[in-house]
């Protein structure tokens, strides 16, 4: 790890040197909401006015770009008495600008669940490997709650940092590949002053907080809870329509689907983004359902977040980025959810 | 030799909806021919009654599934004149956009898969994909790129989703118009070969002088609103629509008659070629020129033609449009209202002809009464009282009653009649 | 511009320090590459029932194919699906493997319909195993219910086949009618040949059953059972383990000598779709072989 | 296929429209870059819109439209007989369609409105598997050419055809689109079948559920989140009765 100062107009000449030779996608306003307030969502662009750095948080999370809605995982020829399959994962290399730290956290649990375990998903690594991450701090939303889980800083899983200490940018640089990249443009060894004001900057956003999710213990309250009614509270206003999952950092549950082409000559096998919410995820051939209720699967979406699955160590895998609480037309959202299940307890 | 025919076509293939050719000729002389719709009836004029305004479009662009958009854009023209609505003009030429591409489409439909057959000699298009690859995969290109134009800017192609009362409801991005209209344009050489291809063609010779209706263009081709005018010199306001149309009921067919100033008019392609020839822009005049069509032409078969040649004129219409867009960058889409009562009429050229859409909305903006009159409908006169008058002419050449029925056939084809329309 | 950055090229940043090596032979499985293999023997069990022996077709892949009983492998049938089947054939043979497949969904019901020479895919295997080693010398009651005789056929064989290190063998079996009982072709040889004790009820007869009509736990009646030199493996229905782990549990048989084969929806097999999680545990990779005591820890098992 | 020996046999279709717009027939002649291939998967021996010929013997019959006259009901029997499956393609035919609307009303008075003093004859509109058995419904106003698409190579190729049973947010999500809920509008997708891939949210329309529900839909809570941003019943009633799609679910509702 090596720290640098860039101005933000050297800052922008990098970025834009970026964008011209990758692909590059970058956090644009692509709406606006019945407030009049701007929509952001991270869309490939091809120039550094498109994006928009002090966006507040995108609708949906970053993590398309790394596990999409729909992945050809292998496809078939067929041949006369015989088929051929072919895997193919590689992708183009390509950069992404302005990732949030809560986004970044939210990367680095899914390397653990996806390339850590015994079976590292190939795909998912290729996308991973091949993207050149540039992180860059921001000041908290009313509702984010990252800092009660410890998401709100990020220590790895990025190439390049920024944090905005006023006209100049603190790097964090951690890959050879951002050192390289970063070889023909002015950037100066951050003086005492400026590592002064890069610790007011930090200081200051974390006073931002407003929202607070109790944590403590949350895994054995979770396990004792298991028959609580606030989950069946909640459950009856879910209408389990998976969107929480489909905008969540870190949900990557997901279905396989096998198709034939209209041309019966071969058939694609997709991956295909799927939630625990949704009616049909534990459901076996014969129709038997090993959730058949809404608080079954609301609870199950909750469990797996809070309480945290095997492959990544038991630990909680929300981010606290409260994305699932807005998009969520029932109102159901982590904080109110887990604050009601601590006072259970 | 006296000639005696019995042609009873139950349910014309190739054409929407049902309808039914009926002709009888006893010992060389013509006793009866009809043209009738046996759709079955849906009442939607009834149903609009109590409707929200605002959902009025969206129903009314299921009376057809071919021309839904122009359903929707006459029902939108309505609400919006009843209320007293007025829309931005970026959302204007988007709507004439997804106009144009529904023409498109719906021309092309017509030209390649219903009538083409005929003139090729086969039963349908589906023979056509191994006996003429070219002919089927330049239809197929041309009507994609028709679909895509309606699904970009609307939303979908059947049935649109991004039309709304105050204009429209999202904007298609720069990079889909940029390369939209460089498919438009790669297209275009497409249009010059059907152009070739129908030159080779020769359509039936006939003619029975006719009125001709379409909407009046002021300074370009007319598409959505204003004047109403005939070839017999009637000029009347949208408004006045009923005075244009003048419905009737017969007792042989489920669907209504029209008439203006003689037994029947007609409404269409060639109507508008007729009475806009002078808005069309100059390849389309030179297209016209080389398919022999020129005003005022009385051939119903020509309809094919003009067909190809609107194609032609809103493709080349469309390219402007985008640029003009782009150049807009397109900040206001939709006007905001407020419900109120009133009274509006809405006509819309699509592809077969004008559309009137009348509404009455309450004080609580829901529909109170409602009126549409499909151009289907105003061609079904003339359609019954041509195929009488063709009959005619071709016992008189000697014609066989099997060639007699095909060209009964393909004339009612000629119309491109949307029957389920017409007895919405 | 005033600055030029280098286009990226592939996989050169080392951002992520594990970086495994998808080209390696026996990583293949790891991905969705299959191993390709091929019928060359299909058996009706029954209506529903089919067995399937299947014999990959490349040399150095068979062999790398090494399984434990109990495990399972993903069938790929291509264009249509992928379904997990317990591997049933004996663990000690290298020639082939075999799957007895129900008809019960979209997959299974084309795979019913392939002939000899049929070409699939394969990949695994996949899963827990029961552990055969650690039951030497003791007892084994081997409880089945409906298909749960499919993963019970891999332990058989290896009881048979290292029949001088287990004590009493038995196995227990009970389906809903006599028709739908498999492997019937080898009860004889079971009992005759490997000295096993087959004891077998239906639920409902029929004109030529001689046999025992009732539950399955009504056959407890049938073995003596030692509790401290005993273990026991059940695969069948949820409700059915339910009750014989629970009455064998009163037999004062240690938790963790009872194994159960749990069954859930798998779409990957490798603990990544979460499909067949139970609690927070992955059926695929923690199980599908699990001892009591950890289902009695897992919320929602049964 | 023949790897399986399984020869997939080419489909023999008819197609057959009742009440309706034949926006659904349509929509087979579209998605132009696959329709040559499409057009060898089946056999199409009875289709009226687009072709000549009325061959009698087909195995798949598509049914579109709603049944809304005697002779109807009559034409549907003799299909069904004839046709080894039967399936409804579009809302019209799976639910009855915006042509339920009709049944709101008095007949003779709607037969009034619209035809003044003449005689038209016409019955309540009725679902098709309200009069024959239906063996696969595909949904959608119109249906979506993809879906189609997919369910004639299942049924070629002999595998189970299955539809989403989750609600249309899910694919509105995958779109990126800002939800229309939050932009004030009533929408049906949490309710509604998915396999649309969202048109209606994507074009920011709200849903009007053309597809029916979606398994396990949960209308009270919709109805209740749809009252707190302020939309009144009556509003929210007519988007649930728009295409007749919701009408079992309705009544269940308390
Ligand atoms: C560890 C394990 C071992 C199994 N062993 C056998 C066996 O030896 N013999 C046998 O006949 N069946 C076995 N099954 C069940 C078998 O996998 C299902 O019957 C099969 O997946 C049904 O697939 P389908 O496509 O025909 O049905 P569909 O319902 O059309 O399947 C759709 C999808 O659901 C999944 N699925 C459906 N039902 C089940 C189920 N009950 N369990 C898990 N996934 C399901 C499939 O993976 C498939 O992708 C086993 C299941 C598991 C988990
Ligand atoms: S706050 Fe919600 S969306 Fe964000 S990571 Fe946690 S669960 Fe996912
Ligand atoms: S717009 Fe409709 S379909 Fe989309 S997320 Fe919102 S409620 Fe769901
Ligand atoms: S969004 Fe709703 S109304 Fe629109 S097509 Fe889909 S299901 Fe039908």
């Amino acid at each position: 790890m090596i720290n640098k100062v860039i101005t933000k107009g050297e800052f922008e000449k990098f970025i834009s040197g970026i964008i011209d030779a990758n692909e590059t996608i970058g956090p644009k306003q692509v709406d606006t909401d019945r407030d009049g307030k701007p929509v952001y969502q991270f869309r490939q662009v091809k120039s550094f006015g498109e994006m928009d750095l002090d966006y507040t948080i995108t609708y949906s999370s970053v993590k398309n770009f790394f596990l999409p809605f729909r992945e050809e995982l292998s496809r078939f020829d067929f041949s006369e008495k015989d088929w051929d399959q072919t895997v193919e994962y590689r992708v183009n290399p390509r950069a992404i600008i302005g990732v949030r730290p809560c986004d970044i956290n939210a990367l680095n649990i899914l390397d653990k669940v996806l390339i850590g375990g015994a079976y590292p998903s190939p795909y998912y690594l290729a996308r991973r490997r091949n993207t050149f991450l540039v992180g860059m701090d921001h000041e908290p939303l009313e509702d984010c709650f990252c800092e009660s889980l410890g998401q709100d800083t990020v220590h790895r899983g990025f190439n390049l940092f920024c944090e905005d200490i006023g006209d100049k940018y603190y790097l964090t640089i951690m890959s050879s590949k951002a050192f390289r990249f970063l070889e023909n443009v002015k950037v100066t060894d951050p003086t005492k002053e400026d590592d002064i004001k890069f610790h007011e900057r930090r200081k200051r956003l974390r006073d931002m907080f407003k929202t607070k999710v109790e944590m403590t213990g949350l895994q054995s309250v979770m396990d004792i809870e298991f028959k609580s009614p606030v989950w069946k509270k909640w459950g009856d206003k879910c209408l389990n329509c998976g969107s929480c999952a489909m905008v969540c950092p870190t949900c990557y549950c997901y279905g396989i689907e096998e198709n034939i082409d209209v041309g019966l000559k071969s058939s694609r096998k997709e991956r295909v983004q799927y939630s625990c919410n949704l009616v049909d995820f534990a459901e076996v051939a014969g129709g038997h359902n090993f959730r058949p209720l809404k608080e079954d699967r609301l609870k199950y979406r909750y469990y797996h977040h809070y309480r945290g699955f095997a492959q990544n160590g038991d630990e909680p895998i929300c981010v606290g980025c409260n994305r699932c609480g807005r998009a969520c037309l029932a109102g159901i959202n982590p904080k109110d959810v887990i604050n009601e299940l601590q006072l259970e307890s | 030799m006296k000639v005696n025919m019995n042609i009873d076509v139950h349910h014309l293939t190739r054409v929407e909806g049902h309808g039914n050719i009926h002709v009888v000729v006893k010992d060389g002389e013509l006793i009866d021919a009809k043209w009738a719709v046996v759709e079955t009836p849906r009442f939607f004029e009834a149903m609009l009654r109590g409707r929200p305004h605002e959902l009025a479009p969206t129903l009314t662009s299921r009376i057809c599934g071919i021309c839904s958009i122009g359903h929707t854009l006459a029902s939108l023209r309505a609400v919006e004149r009843a209320m007293g609505v007025d829309i931005p003009d970026d959302a204007k030429m988007l709507r004439l956009l997804a106009k144009h591409g529904e023409t498109l489409q719906s021309h092309l439909l017509h030209v390649f898969f219903l009538a083409a057959p005929d003139f090729l000699g086969v039963d349908s298009v589906i023979p056509l994909i191994e006996s003429h690859p070219d002919v089927v995969g330049l239809a197929v290109r041309l009507k994609g790129l028709a679909n895509d134009m309606c699904d970009i800017i609307a939303g979908r192609t059947t049935h649109p989703v991004s039309l709304v009362v105050g204009g429209v409801n999202k904007v298609p991005t720069k990079k889909e118009l940029e390369t939209l209209k460089q498919r438009i344009q790669d297209r275009l050489a497409d249009v010059a070969t059907t152009v070739e291809v129908f030159k080779t063609l020769s359509l039936p010779d006939f003619v029975r002088e006719t009125e001709f209706v379409s909407l009046k263009g002021e300074n370009s081709y007319p598409w959505i609103g204003g004047d109403l005018v005939s070839t017999d010199g009637v000029v009347k306001p949208e408004d006045d629509y009923r005075a244009m149309t003048n419905e009737y009921k017969v007792d042989w067919t489920t669907s209504k008659f029209a008439k203006l100033s003689r037994e029947s008019f007609a409404a269409g392609a060639l109507a508008r070629f007729n009475n806009n020839y002078k808005f069309l822009c100059d390849a389309a005049k030179q297209t016209a020129e080389v398919l022999g069509l020129a005003p005022v032409n009385h051939n119903p078969y020509m309809n094919n033609v003009a067909q190809i040649i609107e194609c032609q004129h809103v493709m080349i219409e469309s390219i402007e449009m985008i640029d003009k867009l782009l150049a807009n960058g397109f900040k206001d889409i939709r006007s905001d209202y407020t419900p109120k009562a009133g009274k509006g009429v809405g006509a819309v050229e699509v592809p077969r002809g004008i559309l009137y859409h009348e509404y009455e909305i309450d004080d609580h903006g829901k529909i109170a009464k409602a009126n549409c009159i499909i151009p289907t409908t105003q061609n079904n006169a003339n359609i019954h009282y041509d195929l009488a008058e063709l009959v005619k002419q071709q016992v008189k050449l000697g014609k066989s009653d099997k060639e007699v029925e095909l060209l009964c056939e393909m004339l009612v084809r000629a119309y491109d009649p949307c029957i389920s329309c017409s007895v919405h | 511009m005033d600055y030029k950055v280098p286009k990226q090229d592939i996989n050169t940043d080392p951002l992520l320090s594990k970086s495994p090596d998808f080209n390696r032979k026996s990583a293949v499985m790891k991905t969705d590459k299959v191993y390709k293999c091929e019928i060359i023997n299909i058996v009706e069990l029954t209506e529903f029932e089919k067995l399937f022996r299947l014999k990959i077709a490349d040399r150095t892949e068979r062999e790398l194919f090494d399984f434990r009983p109990g495990q399972f492998a993903m069938l790929e049938v291509p264009g249509f699906g992928e379904v997990p089947l317990s591997i049933t054939s004996s663990a000690n043979n290298k020639e082939y493997i075999e799957l007895c497949v129900r008809k019960a969904g979209r997959t299974t019901e084309v795979l019913h319909q392939a002939r000899l020479g049929t070409k699939l895919g394969l990949r695994g295997p996949f899963g827990t195993s029961f552990p055969m080693e650690e039951m030497a010398g003791c007892n084994i009651l081997l409880i089945a219910g409906g298909l749960g005789l499919a993963p019970l056929r891999a332990p058989i064989y290896w009881a048979s086949e290292n029949r001088n290190q287990f004590k009493e063998v038995h196995v227990l079996y009970g389906t809903k009618e006599p028709a739908q009982m498999l492997f019937t072709y080898q009860y004889g040889e079971w009992e005759k040949v490997n000295n096993i004790k087959l004891h077998t009820i239906v639920e409902k007869g029929d004109s030529d059953w001689k046999g025992r009509t009732g539950l399955i736990t009504e056959l407890f009646d049938e073995v003596t059972i030692d509790p401290q030199n005993t273990y026991v493996i059940v695969c069948g229905p949820p409700v059915m383990f339910k009750f014989v782990c629970h009455h064998l549990n009163g037999e004062g048989i240690p938790m963790n000598r009872m194994f159960v084969s749990l069954e859930r929806r798998m779409h990957c097999g490798m603990g990544k779709c979460c499909r067949c999680m139970v609690g927070s545990t992955f059926t695929c990779v923690d199980g599908p072989v699990f001892d009591y005591w950890s289902v009695l820890n897992l919320k929602e098992a049964i | 296929m023949e790897y399986l020996g399984i020869e997939p046999k080419k489909a023999r279709i008819g197609v057959f429209d009742f009440t309706c717009c034949e926006g659904c027939e349509l929509q087979l002649a579209n998605k132009e870059d696959s329709l040559v291939d499409f057009l060898a998967l089946v056999e199409v021996v009875n289709f009226r819109e687009v072709s000549s010929d009325r061959g009698q013997d087909y195995d798949i019959a598509l049914i579109e439209g709603s049944i809304s006259r005697e002779d109807e009901v009559e034409r549907l029997k003799q299909i069904r007989e004839k046709a080894k499956i039967l399936v409804t393609l579009g809302t019209c035919a799976c639910f009855g369609g915006v042509n339920s609307i009709k049944n709101r009303f008095d007949i003779d008075d709607v037969v009034s409105e619209v035809y003044g003093k003449n005689k038209v004859e016409t019955l309540p509109v009725r679902k098709v598997s309200d009069i024959v058995k239906v063996d696969l419904a595909i949904p959608g106003c119109p249906v979506s050419k993809s879906e189609v698409e997919r369910i004639v190579v299942n049924l070629v190729t002999g595998a189970a055809v299955n539809l989403p049973k989750y609600p249309v947010c899910v694919e509105c999500k995958q779109k990126g689109n800002t939800c229309v809920v939050d932009l004030g509008e009533i929408c049906l997708g949490p309710v509604t079948r998915a396999g649309c891939d969202a048109a209606c949210p994507t074009g920011k329309t709200g849903c009007l559920g053309c597809r029916g529900a979606a398994e396990d839909a949960n209308f009270d809570s919709l109805r209740e989140i749809l009252r707190e941003k302020g939309h009144s019943d009556e509003a929210i009633d007519e988007r649930l009765r728009f295409y007749n799609a919701f009408s079992e679910e309705l009544k269940n509702e308390g």
